[in-house]
């Protein structure tokens, strides 16, 4: 945001505080960031541990959604809403459904 | 796509100043007028909905009487919930009066994206015409119930209406979660990012956090019925079982699907179904206390506590909605657990309830006909919320689950709190649709009608499913439910006065349009932002961007006497 | 716009309606028993815990009401003095107050009265008998274990409308002996019966509303219920949830006799493949 | 296409028409934009959870590094979020202004992602030319009994991302052209990223419940 500014690429809304973001992160932290999740891909790959895959899950997505997706610059607010609209409903519905799923009496 | 690039370089400024009728009516960018086509669309579904509600009414209450088969019967009343609920409360409260009144109640010019705005207006009429084409088409329309629950709804041999109508309803209800989407997306970025002035989040309208949190809730729930939808189409085109366990057997033939259960369908719907009544009632409450401030002349009572119950409303509809459930077969244990959470949201409701109320305290009471809806909708939501405590208890639910205590609930939720909501705000905002007021006796005529009408249909029904009267059956010819099914006739009489009164609104709807009295720019002397546009508020809404000093509910506080103060006032 | 209010017919007219119809309901909350009479143990626990709501809701509705009446018959004209604040003391008072007041009656009422009936419905003992229901499009079909008190199990392969309704196989040894009547339940007087559900097609819901007793029939799962009728005499059964068509006519008899008559019926009738 | 919104709130009324701050501190497109991943994520997570359902309750299920070549998905995998990285870099470069690298990175992201779609087009073919997998049959496997769920929730999962890479790619395509034109500022690198992060993400999911799981 702060370079939309000294860009002139302004738009109304949200140039009154879009100043707060700081400095736009430089390339090599990317490039860190794809080789732990390579590294992670392999390890998810040769360990079949249902513990460790559910934690690489979580690791790389946060991995993601942190860096790649700038959720780091965004505001709290925002974060809160994705990490709770977009996983922790969605989380909610599974853990109660396993209860169901293994609970059920097949009938045939 | 168009959401990639976020700010056009390629300013169309054509359609500022619309001149042409198609420009201006039609493919119209300004929020209100695509408002209105919301209601306008909404006023033709609901006489197809109200209509086939007759019908059936008719039957039960003189069966064989009404030219009505059983295939009919199901179809009938599957198309009436399904219609009712999308195309008429969703389209009327949250598209259509939403559209109208959020840029005017926070003061921007329009929706952060007005072309998607047209869009998702446009997106809907197909929808709504393919739902109706459904009726039409070899076997009738669905016939599965609105939750159109698999197999019945996955097997075209299970039921009439569960070919190509089920198809057809199913196609309509994707388009209806596309556009209520997009709709969704624009109502939670202009409410966010295009306030005016001085319009802090807490100085907003509780209308206009209704609006947010309905929108939050539908982009959140949506996804899960779409989903489910997907997964519906494909097992019944495609040939899967997601939903279909092994060994099915069909009018004699064995089945060939294996391996799926239709309680992921119950889950997954009803993950959208519960929040969708949240969608379709809190709108009307916020409404609701706007009209009641601006005719009782006085602020609302708690502003800070109805907005926080709103939220916790939200949150806890999203986790609850296996209550709908308890006895589908789901694991016991959960139906303890949603039990005891459904009934924590009787702490946020009362509250709500309550600020309602309180809000009529020490008030000096103006009895105009969006007032008396408002009024008649604080009874409507604490007699029907009532309801909701049995039906929360899991034990309570044994006896009512699929009667018509059910059905009187949610009537009374969904339909009368909703639709008084909705009432209250077109005839309170009409001024500034269109710069007429509408015809009073007509408006007042018209409440006494849906008063009476609905509210005697909707508790009289309550204690039918006392009596364990069975929903969706044709006629009633179990021995033990005959006390209860010989209140048919009282029923089905007031509802044809509850459907009769509407035709009134729709007469003093079109007619007011053009021929009601002129309306000056503030006509209820009401405080909120949309009274310092014009009325009718042109394109752009104001010319001088409006700036927000105070609190939204300023009445009793005016310096010269006159007892209310603008939002734009110092 | 209707300024001048101040000898409005709706000051008077609201609350009589508001009034009217409150007395109404009560009325025939308490002059008339709408419940069908109970037959089951359990019954009378959900009985109970709907008795419990009734009096909490009730007390809310009504004072709700007389409240909106007052508030509506008291409220000042147009041209009385402005509006003064009511104090954050009255106001937190009158807010939170019945907020927590519905919030306890509620959880109580869940946790103290009703959870434990719902244990009663899903417990599992192997003292009780055991019965199935079978539920398809669009009857009701009762399936005994027989004298050894296994189920045959089902061969859907071997459906057949006419000579095999239930899907049993006569080479299955548990099948033997099994029990099948189409379209009526027999039941024993105060013994606990354990109900296993199961659907061939769609979704239906067992649903004995004098034992206050409903299930859904979900094919592919089996699904249980139990309960103890008390009383002989003759019930029905009435499907749920809609199942298609011709879902009002799905109903069956359920016979509930006293118990030796029970174990007679047992012993003397003949095994479905006998 | 969006001019519209300048009518009201862009450069022309930049200035009259102030807003208040947004707690979400960034722009509407923004918003828009993180609330409509919010609803995808919910649509996939929806059906993540209805296969997780099955296939808990499912009696038997498929070995899948039987079924699909694990270096292959891997590769898959490595393409997916190199190509979440190079967006990244576009991003970063046209915050910069650098227009010419914005482009660069953003066509090398559609690159991938075009490679991802190819490889995903192969694992399709495997699926139904090797394994005679159909969606109501599922990969004939030695030894194993026929599960259709398993090609069931594969075509319908993969095929649903599947179909979000392509609509990304065409997103990205356009992106990257205006971006060399300079008709979009950084903000509309920036959404095209997001989406595709987004995509990627939810490979993450994919790969790890349904593949290795």
């Amino acid at each position: 945001m702060a370079d939309a500014h000294a860009h002139g690429h302004d738009h109304g809304p949200d140039h009154s505080h879009g100043g707060g973001h700081g400095h736009a992160p430089s390339y090599r932290g990317y490039w860190i960031a794809w080789f732990i999740l390579l590294i992670l891909t392999v390890v998810m790959i040769k360990i079949h541990n249902r513990n460790v895959l559910l934690a690489g899950i979580g690791i790389k997505s946060c991995i993601i959604g942190w860096w790649f997706m700038h959720l780091k610059h965004e505001a709290r607010a925002l974060v809160w809403t994705v990490v709770l609209g977009g996983l922790g409903f969605v989380l909610f519905l599974f853990y109660l459904m396993y209860f169901e799923a293994a609970k059920a009496i097949p009938s045939v | 796509m168009a959401l990639t690039h976020s700010h056009g370089t390629d300013a169309a400024h054509g359609h500022d100043h619309p001149s042409g009728f198609w420009s201006k009516y039609i493919f119209s960018f300004d929020h209100k007028v695509i408002g209105v086509q919301y209601l306008i669309l909404a006023c033709i579904m609901g006489l197809i909905g109200a209509g086939l509600s007759v019908w059936f009414r008719t039957q039960l209450a003189w069966p064989g009487k009404a030219g009505m088969s059983p295939e009919n019967y199901v179809m009938a009343v599957t198309m009436h919930g399904t219609i009712m609920i999308f195309f008429v409360v969703s389209l009327s409260l949250s598209s259509g009066l939403g559209n109208f009144c959020i840029p005017l109640q926070i003061g921007a010019r329009d929706m952060a994206y007005p072309l998607l705005n047209m869009l998702s207006f446009w997106t809907i009429v197909p929808g709504a015409a393919i739902m109706v084409a459904s009726f039409f088409v070899e076997g009738g329309g669905a016939a599965g119930g609105w939750t159109s629950y698999p197999p019945l709804s996955a097997l075209p041999k299970a039921a009439p209406g569960s070919g190509t109508g089920q198809t057809l309803w199913l196609l309509a209800m994707a388009i209806f979660v596309v556009s209520f989407t997009l709709g969704g997306l624009n109502y939670v970025a202009t409410i966010l990012n295009l306030r005016a002035r001085g319009m802090t989040l807490m100085r907003m309208p509780i209308t206009i956090w209704t609006y947010f949190i309905s929108a939050v809730l539908g982009l959140l729930s949506f996804p899960a019925l779409t989903a489910a939808a997907i997964m519906l189409l494909l097992d019944r085109h495609g040939g899967t079982s997601f939903f279909l366990p092994s060994k099915l057997i069909l009018s004699g033939q064995l089945q060939t699907n294996t391996g799926g259960t239709p309680l992921l369908f119950q889950h997954l719907f009803w993950f959208l179904g519960h929040p969708e009544v949240y969608i379709l009632v809190l709108p009307a409450v916020g409404i609701a206390f706007d009209v009641l401030a601006a005719n009782a002349r006085r602020p609302v009572m708690g502003y800070k506590a109805s907005v926080f119950a709103l939220w916790a409303i939200a949150f806890l509809g999203m986790i609850v909605w296996g209550h709908h459930m308890f006895i589908s077969g789901m694991n016991p244990y959960l139906g303890k657990y949603f039990s005891i959470s459904t009934l924590i949201i009787t702490a946020p409701f009362a509250l709500l309830g309550v600020c309602l109320l309180g809000t009529l305290w020490r008030a000096r009471i103006r009895f105009n006909t969006p007032m008396l809806f408002a009024l008649g909708l604080i009874s409507a939501v604490g007699t029907g919320g009532i309801g909701g405590l049995f039906l929360a208890t899991a034990t309570a639910d044994l006896h009512f689950h699929d009667t018509y205590f059910v059905v009187g609930h949610f009537h009374l939720m969904i339909g009368v709190t909703s639709l008084m909501g909705t009432f209250a705000g077109i005839y309170y905002w009409f001024p500034k649709m269109f710069g007429r007021t509408m015809n009073e006796t007509l408006g007042k005529l018209h409440f006494v009608g849906t008063m009476v009408g609905t509210f005697v249909v909707f508790t009289v029904q309550h204690f039918q499913g006392m009596g364990g009267m069975t929903r969706r059956y044709y006629e009633y010819v179990n021995e033990y439910v005959k006390p209860a099914a010989a209140l048919n006739p009282l029923v089905t009489i007031f509802a044809f006065i509850a459907f009769g009164s509407q035709l009134i609104f729709l007469v003093n709807f079109f007619w007011s349009m053009f021929a009601g009295a002129k309306a000056s720019k503030n006509p209820w002397e009401a405080t909120t932002l949309e009274w310092t546009a014009e009325s009718p508020a042109g394109h752009g809404n104001w010319n001088e961007p409006p700036v927000v000093r105070g609190d939204p509910y300023r009445y009793g506080e005016g310096a010269d006497g006159k007892g209310w103060k603008l939002q734009t006032d110092a | 716009m209707s300024r001048r209010d101040r000898g409005s017919v709706w000051r008077f007219l609201l609350p009589v309606g508001f009034l009217a119809f409150t007395a109404a309901t009560v009325a025939a909350v308490l002059f008339k028993d709408w419940m069908p009479p109970v037959a089951s143990e359990h019954g009378k626990g959900v009985d109970g815990m709907i008795t419990y709501i009734l009096c909490a809701a009730g007390l809310i509705f009504v004072a709700g009401h007389l409240l909106l009446a007052k508030f509506i018959f008291t409220s000042g004209a147009d041209d009385a003095p402005a509006y003064k604040p009511i104090g954050n003391k009255a106001e937190m008072l009158f807010t939170i107050g019945p907020t927590i007041f519905i919030l306890l009656i509620s959880e109580i009422g869940v946790l103290f009265i009703g959870n434990p009936i719902w244990g009663q419905v899903f417990k599992e003992d192997p003292e009780d008998f055991q019965i199935e229901v079978i539920a398809k499009q669009f009857e009701w079909i009762a399936h005994y274990p027989g004298r050894d008190g296994k189920f045959g199990p089902f061969r859907m392969e071997k459906y057949d409308e006419v000579d095999n309704i239930a899907a049993l196989w006569k080479k299955d040894k548990e099948s033997r002996d099994d029990l099948v009547v189409r379209g009526k339940l027999i039941l024993p007087a105060g013994k606990a019966c354990q109900i296993r559900i199961k659907s061939f097609d769609v979704l239906h819901s067992f649903n004995i509303p004098a034992f206050r007793t409903k299930q859904d029939a979900v094919p592919g799962i089996y699904t249980k219920t139990r309960f103890v009728a008390t009383t002989p005499g003759d019930y029905e059964i009435a499907c749920a949830e809609i199942c298609g068509v011709n879902h009002y006519k799905m109903k069956a008899k359920v016979q509930v006799l006293p118990l030796e008559k029970y174990m007679k019926w047992l012993e003397e009738e003949p095994g479905f493949f006998e | 296409m969006s001019g519209e919104a300048a009518a009201g709130h862009g450069h022309a009324a930049h200035g009259e028409w102030e807003c208040e701050p947004t707690p979400f501190k960034a722009s509407w497109p923004k918003v828009m934009m993180w609330w409509f991943l919010i609803g995808d994520a919910v649509l996939f997570g929806s059906l993540l959870v209805a296969y997780g359902f099955n296939r808990v309750a499912a009696p038997a299920w498929l070995p899948q590094d039987k079924v699909f070549s694990m270096n292959f998905i891997t590769v898959m995998t490595f393409t997916l979020i190199t190509s979440s990285a190079t967006m990244a870099t576009a991003v970063a470069a046209s915050r910069a202004g650098d227009r010419k690298n914005a482009c660069l990175f953003t066509m090398l992201t559609a690159v991938g992602g075009i490679a991802f779609l190819g490889m995903q087009v192969y694992e399709w073919w495997h699926m139904i030319g090797h394994h005679g997998a159909r969606l109501t049959v599922g990969p004939k496997l030695e030894g194993f009994p026929d599960v259709p769920a398993f090609s069931a929730y594969f075509f319908m999962i993969t095929g649903f991302h599947g179909s979000h890479v392509l609509s990304g790619v065409f997103i990205l395509l356009y992106t990257g052209f205006n971006a060399l034109r300079g008709r979009n500022g950084p903000e509309g690198v920036e959404l095209a990223g997001l989406y595709w992060h987004f995509v990627d993400l939810v490979w993450v999911f994919v790969f790890g419940t349904y593949y290795l799981i």
